[in-house]
């Protein structure tokens, strides 16, 4: 398919169940990175939202416009995660939501603005920048590489898969970094050397995007 | 119901129950202080709301107990919000109990200072208002171990919350309206700082691993309260050596006046023995008076918790006539209880 | 000042110093409550001797805090004399304490049953004797894990201790006359009986090692309070069984009349987290519910610990009117504290 | 020297000193042996008493007899220890010194008896008997192959060596032995397969007597 093409509403349901999956594939190598630097939640955290999600969109009615579904789960998570994670990730959707709003399928470029409307949810409400060490770090570069593919017309699967590589590598830059941001930021220098779980499950969130979109197409 | 993991030797069932589970049973121990609502998940006195009173709401993430469950009653807290262990509770919890507790004269939110916790407090202060329900949210902020910086979410919340919650809930059991209460409660972050070191980790129910491996004859030195670890690693020193170590930056972040008079808050992390925690006051207690200081209100226990984490906390607040007579105020949870 | 041994995580100084160095900061954290002999080696009462009251003198190792210390004040005990960890006292603190803390109306030993204690209290009664101070001996021996069998010392005494304390302690501030006071101690011991289980070990600081190693997936089942091996081991259990456990055989033992109303003390060995505690106090409040008891009083908390041990012992006493009333009775010590 | 030879005053303070010098050496083994079946602090309870003791002996004028000496240690033992130890081995030495009362000199038979004494001390405080994996198990022996050994005019090293070598015997035999008294009869049938840390202590505090006497003579 090509970005012409629409994605419909469950695509989304899909992309949160296969979210659910991979967290919880996930969930102890995202606790353990959370316990290096944080206090071991993260992948339980990430689990137990997304199982919620998952359970809250099998009970919507097929006609639901995707931005609605989107809004549904992330008001699931919020009510669900708690932790930072989960106002962050449900301000993320939400807004992704918002901005879909009432139509009944969406292109690329609507995609692109979704995204970029999620990202500045997280920062907004949690006001990091790039570099502070926390999902920002993934869902930063992976934003602009969708856009890039999506500016360049190439088709939406593939820009989707750069988009992926782009979280994962900026989960893996996050390495090096000193936290600024999170609990990660109360161990000062010692946060340095470990990766950011945010970073890393949202690289998750990203690729299980890719998945779902390429199971619509 | 699950089987516990036959390696973690925890007195549990469901380890994603946990927290549910050991809520009802603080309800059951404690008919005549606290009831429990299983439904929103909140902790709120057995006689809540009290008509006319400003009510007192905290919560946070579970694992630090007998924070903040233990302090709900007469004379502290109102309601409390636990989250799953080391989580912070979600907004629904929050507005559930805010609303449940409202005696009409307003609610506050005593909130630590987390990434997490600020956030889920914020958006359940701001649904209350969407229900006419004003909250004043008072911060706290008492550990010094962490810089307040640009280069940090700021500094963690930990001892003060105990002391503030203590008195600000004396001040809203004699009849102080919201704002007098809240202020009351900022004075005490303000003049009270904390530090904590700890001789081990502790055990989470969830992934039933050590959070960190501490080295034989090592310290954590700065750390919060869950579990992680703190800002730097030292050799294990003795009682003397180590209050000290707790002493220091707790007077020179905020150094009290000359002969002040000061409450001393020597906490225990859950794991270690009153025999210890006692054996450290002593040395707390001595290097505070070679300094001057009065230690005239005393609190030593396990009050603030990692789980079983082996380790303790200073927390040191400056008294004034009005603290003093708030801190001895009858207080009736099921963890603090004088007078009557 | 010796150094602590690199390997012992705990918060102290001079190993063989701990028991003194603690009661001093007992002491520097309650002066209004109690004061320490260091020359004696005993913690009494701060307002000791009350004259024309009957004097509760207890005692036993150190290792178990609060127990004893901790219950010294208005309402329970007049003195505690603490052994060196897990060691009984020696009859020279308890004659000293048994002089110091009498006040005219006889005095009162309350001794747990182990073969060293009951042989320090016997030879400090025959000295208080001759010193022409008679003192009453009780005797607390509630443990059903030990047959009270010409095979074994008899019964140890372990949760009673704490129960019969707060109680013959409010009948003596009460004014009754030493054999009333000794009468109502030796009634609770007869109505309560006691069970425990452990998860870990605990690390005396003499040796600083565990006095046994636990493997994954066990539990000690049948323990005491001094860090020794249980009757047995058994596959560690889910809190719903461990309440089972400890429910049947306390029960079993003294079967309490049908309907009859029970303090329940749900005690932690010193390690276990509240959180599971209080787990734990709803799993055996429900099934001592379902067995047709009404735990009309509760005491949930390490009260009586093993140092750091993990786990927690179940004690249960048949109430009766009198009980009831001296148990309400206020209480104001260091580690129990409630009423005027 | 043969029994009818006399022994001195400085014996007692001699052994008193060897036994405080074994425990002291042996303290960390009879903790360990006491962890296994008891609380773990039989050596710490066994090295403070008998350090105590050397102290307050070191105090005594030389005129001192014998047996005034050993009411010396036993009360020492009683006012240090605590534990069932204390009374237990103050009761026993307190009861020998009465036996040998004032003389300034005391030969075998003497020392048979006030030996007997002790363990009458120990049976009456303890109400033990032998096989009840206790001290007793320890001392009896030791006690009986003395008595044989004066009776049979043996010189009293030798009949020394034979008693502590009947202590180390009794000590060991405690091992298949189920306690029936003190802590060890808490385990009932795990007791059995341990050797009991009293009895090692006994066997120590005997082999102490011996070398005390062999420097004397
Ligand atoms: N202010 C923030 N802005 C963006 N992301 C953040 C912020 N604070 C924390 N995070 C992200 O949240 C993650 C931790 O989430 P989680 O462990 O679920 O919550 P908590 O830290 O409350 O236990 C961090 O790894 C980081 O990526
Ligand atoms: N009733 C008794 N009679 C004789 N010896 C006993 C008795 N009870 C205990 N013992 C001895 O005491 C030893 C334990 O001494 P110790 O560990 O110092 O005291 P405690 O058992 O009080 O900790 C046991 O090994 C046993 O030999
Ligand atoms: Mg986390
Ligand atoms: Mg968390
Ligand atoms: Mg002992
Ligand atoms: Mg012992």
């Amino acid at each position: 398919m090509t970005t012409e093409a629409a994605v419909k509403a469950n695509t989304v349901t899909t992309w949160m169940n296969e979210v659910a999956a991979a967290v919880g594939a996930e969930s102890a190598h995202l606790t353990q990175l959370d316990a290096a630097i944080g206090d071991g939640d993260h992948g339980v955290n990430m689990e137990r939202g997304f199982s919620a999600v998952e359970k809250a969109l099998a009970g919507q009615n097929a006609e639901l416009p995707p931005g609605r579904l989107l809004i549904i789960a992330g008001k699931t998570l919020v009510s669900t995660v708690g932790g930072a994670s989960g106002p962050l990730w449900g301000a993320a959707l939400r807004r992704a939501g918002r901005s879909l709003g009432d139509a009944d399928s969406f292109d690329g470029a609507q995609l692109v603005a979704a995204l970029q409307a999620a990202v500045d949810g997280v920062v907004e409400l949690g006001a990091a920048a790039p570099g502070d060490k926390t999902m920002i770090d993934a869902l930063v570069p992976a934003v602009d590489a969708l856009r890039n593919g999506v500016d360049a017309g190439e088709p939406l699967e593939q820009a989707l898969t750069a988009a992926a590589d782009a979280a994962d590598e900026g989960a893996r830059a996050t390495v090096p970094m000193q936290a600024r941001k999170g609990r990660a930021s109360y161990l000062g220098e010692r946060s340095i050397g470990h990766q950011d779980p945010g970073a890393t499950s949202s690289a998750l969130i990203v690729r299980a995007l890719e998945r779902a979109v390429a199971q619509a197409g | 119901m699950a089987v516990v993991p036959r390696t973690m030797k925890k007195l549990l069932n469901d380890p994603s129950a946990v927290v549910r589970e050991s809520l009802a049973g603080l309800a059951a121990a404690h008919p005549d202080l606290v009831r429990y609502d299983a439904e929103a998940q909140f902790v709120a006195r057995a006689d809540a709301p009290v008509q006319g009173k400003v009510a007192l709401v905290s919560g946070g993430g579970s694992g630090h107990e007998p924070l903040h469950g233990g302090f709900v009653g007469k004379g502290m807290l109102d309601a409390a919000c636990p989250g799953e262990v080391f989580t912070s509770p979600v907004p629904d919890q929050i507005l559930a109990a805010t609303k449940a507790v409202d005696g009409g004269a307003g609610v506050i939110h005593i909130v630590k200072n987390y990434t997490g916790d600020v956030m889920n407090f914020k958006l359940a202060a701001e649904d209350a208002a969407d229900d006419g329900i004003d909250v004043e949210s008072v911060l706290i902020d008492d550990d010094v171990a962490v810089q307040d910086s640009l280069y940090t979410a700021g500094r963690r919340g930990v001892g003060a919350t105990v002391l503030a919650e203590k008195i600000a809930g004396a001040a809203a059991e004699r009849g102080d309206g919201a704002q007098s209460v809240a202020a009351v409660a900022r004075r005490v972050n303000e003049r009270a700082r904390s530090f904590g070191i700890a001789l081990s980790s502790c055990i989470p129910p969830a992934s039933g691993k050590p959070i960190f491996d501490l080295p034989e004859g090592q310290m954590e030195v700065g750390i919060g309260i869950h579990g992680e670890p703190g800002r730097r690693r030292e050799p294990l020193g003795s009682a003397h050596e180590i209050a000290e170590l707790l002493v220091e930056p707790v007077v020179t972040d905020r150094p009290p006046a000359d002969g002040a008079e000061v409450l001393v808050f020597l906490n225990g992390m859950g794991g270690t023995p009153q025999l210890e925690l006692y054996l450290l006051y002593g040395e707390v207690d001595a290097l505070l008076r070679e300094r001057d200081l009065v230690p005239s209100r005393r609190l030593v226990g396990s009050y603030i918790t990692s789980l079983e984490m082996a380790g303790a906390s200073l927390t040191l607040l400056e008294l004034d006539d009005e603290l003093k007579e708030l801190w001895d105020a009858p207080v009736h949870t099921p963890a603090l209880r004088w007078g009557e």
